[in-house]
């Protein structure tokens, strides 16, 4: 049995007091919190082991480049990829996406007309690439619906991929619903019809454990940041062949093999695509981060987020005048957004803030999904293995006292 | 039960319910919209003016109830104001008269200000021009 | 009157052994070493602010984005730029360097036979850029020439320039030779004849006061890590008209203005260049490191800086066997390259390294220099204000010890 | 004044200055060459085969003491030896016959054993192939 209460303290930020209550942080989707391993493991680095990697005969820089060829073999054993060669350090998620989308377009992979679907549940990260792309190139975007219960219409998918869809771009668990998508099937589909398969799993890897070869789909990408480990460091994993018939993407020193004034030849995977001195302290906090969680056991992780999920589910739909926004409990993340009647998501997140509590209000990096929805800006409240179930108590609460403030709600 | 509430003084709740001047003005000399696109409020303002005084200001809005009541207490404000009393109203002044805004949403309570002073800067500047739009906040 | 003893005492890892000796760090050209207060900042922003920026109605998201902003805010200051709106973060300099490469093109700011003038010393960070754009777009790269005291010839650089010349990117100060350019003179031809001007600033803003506006060029960029700063963070300045005219580069959250499902419209500058979340404690870390340096002042950082390269360009010049590359001491940073007669460049680092003096080896990203100057690989011991008149002479101790291994050096 | 040198053994210091078997070989069977582009150490192994019997070994390199004296062993271990034989070199044997390699240098000293290595197993499947370039270690 996991001992929650004893993990929870490993957070120093969570026994910080926000406008003198105890904070409840509950907006993990945007960005988790870091254990205390991961704060010092970054202080440990610059204290012990700073130095510049992969070129030097010196001791820091020999110890600094195992540190950070680790932090790829740690991304690598987090997703199972096949080999480190497969993992390319990138700043976040949002750029490891850009990667794919330049690669892509410099390669010469798609032509005009080919087509690009996504889903509608996309952050902007994982759609705006593609506009761009689909601009440039005269590229159909399509956009796969949501069903009734707010997941995704796979029938509706089916129907819409065909031998012109290049790529299928999808988030493996939505940051605004939760819902997880079913993007193993979505792989086949597009590796049916010969395209490629891109998974945004910002989501979807803080909460349970995710399996590239399960999965089956050509690339895959998350943030550090949201699970435990530092800002300034994103993952991309690329199924090898897929990867290394990418061309460079940002240039410079590192990726390159030999320079000449007027020409240059590059790298191995994966360092071919990582130009210039990377987020080297970044990546050991990374590492360190994965250790923390393996340590804990992503089976757990996910058990517990299923826990807090419904327990959230359950007292937030019991709420007179409050609408939650996403599927049953059981087909998502433990991601809530919803709205409160007659009071603007801003305003309920500023009175949730007065007693400490932690929620984003807005559009979540998701304007077309949220207009789909019908909406300008939502609450959302999401969580994650450190918060307790108290938590969610304190959240209805201050939902409730928010009603009482706008005096809407219970009749 | 009551809860202490310095975050939302009765001006702003009573405004944000029932907002005075919502709505379009008919043939308005200036119409000024944009918004924050961060966080997503976004604001039109409308005013009537003859010669530099303001006769008649309206809005529309989609946003919280903070810049809901100051769109609507600001164009009640600038009413029988000439341009260059409009231009002098400061932040501190909507603050006030909003019964006080507590530090995370001083962006709410100026937006509405924020664009009408930029659009009467540019009108200023060339009167021709009476639709600004696009203002970023 | 500084009290360098002291300050040196701020940095945690000089405190470490090499190999049971202490460590003498001569390779902050890399990557320079962290004082506690940046080491410390970044725990405190993890243990106490940690939030994402810029879309939340919370505190912990209001104090992370006044951090995240106050970090531009230093880095405009440090340059003199007229605002923060002028400073992109990055990942690193040579990220910033691409980011301005991929926006020209995008911007469609070159033309078949345009030219682009580079120094003969540059880094690969800003020559590889410029050799895919050249190749992409059909232009013609030309390189400055050095002279024979190993500085710029501007006067062949005069000729060489003309209309055509759309670009100059030359490096402030040299990451090998140490020689500092006049990129006044250089922006000031570039811009008579109709041309923008790039200074990598990345060996210049560490060592001496950098200022845009005296330098007059367009863009200048660097890294945080080689001034104090952590890894993952990179500065861009550009001047507003300039900059604003750009294109985006990455695309996806927060550089966004309305996305709708086939179109985006894009946030206002410095925002619309940083797609998706920052590298957040780095910016954090990083302004911790200019209050730090400007504590000290840049004067006087830039005197010591003198002081430490006159003895060691002294000590270095009369050992006999031993060559130093690069122009008188006044002329340069304190960044010395050497070769010593008969003994491989690695195989001194490995030696020096044995009693725990760490200097780099190898072609410092520079290859096309240094074939010019006919080596495969060179050695260089770079200094910064942190390093004493000692570590000049146990870096001497460590060559002459290196020749009596290898029974090569006096008569 | 002695200096305790754990770092680099006689062999080396002697193959270092005296390197055997450096220059081409006439009409090589197999030429293999890359590097480390890391450090830039660059190496070119030419074999004469009599079958599958290594008959001569040589190598061109530009390199550190340690590159040059392993690949200046290595040219010399491999005479006589199979192909077979060859492969089951282990970097081990290497160091062993080197006097010994400090962490920090293993690249350097299986650089010549890595690209003969690679550069057999590519002629092995194909022995039509005799120039294999290009190897990154
Ligand atoms: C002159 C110069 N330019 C560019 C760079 C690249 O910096 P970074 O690796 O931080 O992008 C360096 C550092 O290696 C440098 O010395
Ligand atoms: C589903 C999803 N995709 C992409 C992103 C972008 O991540 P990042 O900002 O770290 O690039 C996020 C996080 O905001 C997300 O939730």
């Amino acid at each position: 049995m996991v001992n929650w209460e004893k993990i929870r303290k490993e957070f120093p930020i969570l026994r910080r007091q926000v406008n003198k209550k105890p904070l409840v942080y509950l907006d993990s989707a945007a960005t988790s919190q870091k254990p205390r391993v991961v704060i010092d493991a970054i202080a440990d680095f610059y204290c012990n082991h700073n130095a510049n990697v992969h070129r030097a005969k010196h001791t820091l820089s020999e110890e600094a480049s195992n540190l950070f060829d680790e932090g790829h073999e740690l991304a690598a054993d987090l997703v199972n990829a096949y080999s480190m060669q497969e993992i390319v350090l990138t700043r976040n998620a949002t750029e490891a996406i850009n990667l794919v989308s330049f690669g892509l377009k410099k390669k010469g992979f798609f032509k005009k007309g080919d087509e690009i679907l996504v889903s509608g549940m996309e952050h902007h990260a994982n759609l705006v690439p593609w506009i761009v792309l689909a601009e440039e190139l005269d590229l159909k975007l399509k956009v796969i619906p949501l069903s009734s219960s707010m997941e995704l219409d796979l029938d509706a998918a089916e129907k819409m991929i065909s031998k012109k869809t290049r790529l299928v771009a999808v988030s493996h668990a939505s940051n605004v619903l939760g819902t997880i998508n079913d993007v193993r099937q979505l792989s086949r589909l597009a590796h049916d019809y010969g395209g490629l398969c891109l998974v945004d799993a910002c989501q979807s890897v803080p909460h349970f454990p995710v399996d590239v070869r399960k999965i089956g789909c050509d690339f895959l990408t998350w943030s550090s940041h949201k699970m435990c480990g530092p800002t300034g460091v994103g993952l991309l994993w690329g199924r090898q062949d897929v990867l290394s018939s990418l061309p460079p993407f940002l240039t410079g020193g590192e990726m390159i093999s030999e320079v000449f004034w007027d020409r240059a030849t590059y790298n191995s995977l994966p360092w071919r695509f990582e130009a210039g001195t990377m987020d080297i302290a970044g990546m050991v906090g990374f590492g360190a981060a994965v250790e923390f969680l393996q340590g804990i056991g992503f089976d757990e992780i996910s058990k517990r987020d299923s826990n807090l999920g419904r327990a959230a589910h359950k007292a937030l739909s019991q709420l007179p005048g409050v609408k939650v926004l996403g599927p049953k409990p059981e087909k998502k993340v433990s991601i809530f957004s919803f709205t409160v009647d007659g009071v603007h998501p801003h305003d309920v997140a500023t009175v949730l803030d007065s007693d400490g509590i932690a929620i984003r209000s807005g559009n979540h990096c998701a304007q077309p999904l949220l207009r789909d929805l019908g909406f300008d800006a939502v609450c959302r409240a999401s969580f994650y293995f450190y918060n307790s179930f108290d938590e969610v108590d304190k959240l209805v609460e201050g939902i409730e006292k928010t009603q009482r403030i706008f005096k809407v709600g219970k009749k | 039960m009551t809860d202490s509430n310095e975050l939302f003084s009765e001006v702003i709740l009573e405004l944000y319910k029932n907002p005075q001047n919502r709505g379009k003005l008919n043939v308005p000399s200036l119409e000024v919209s944009g918004g924050n696109p961060i966080c997503g409020d976004k604001a039109t303002i409308f005013l009537k003016l003859e010669g530099n005084t303001v006769v008649d200001a309206s809005f529309e809005n989609v946003g919280c109830a903070i810049s809901t009541a100051a769109a609507s207490l600001l164009t009640e404000m600038v009413k029988g104001k000439t341009i260059i009393e409009v231009l002098e109203i400061t932040p501190h002044q909507m603050f006030d008269e909003l019964g006080g805004i507590i530090q995370t949403r001083i962006k709410c309570a100026t937006l509405a200000l924020v664009l009408l002073k930029e659009g009467l800067r540019q009108y200023q500047k060339n009167p021709a021009k009476t639709a600004i739009s696009g203002i970023r906040v």
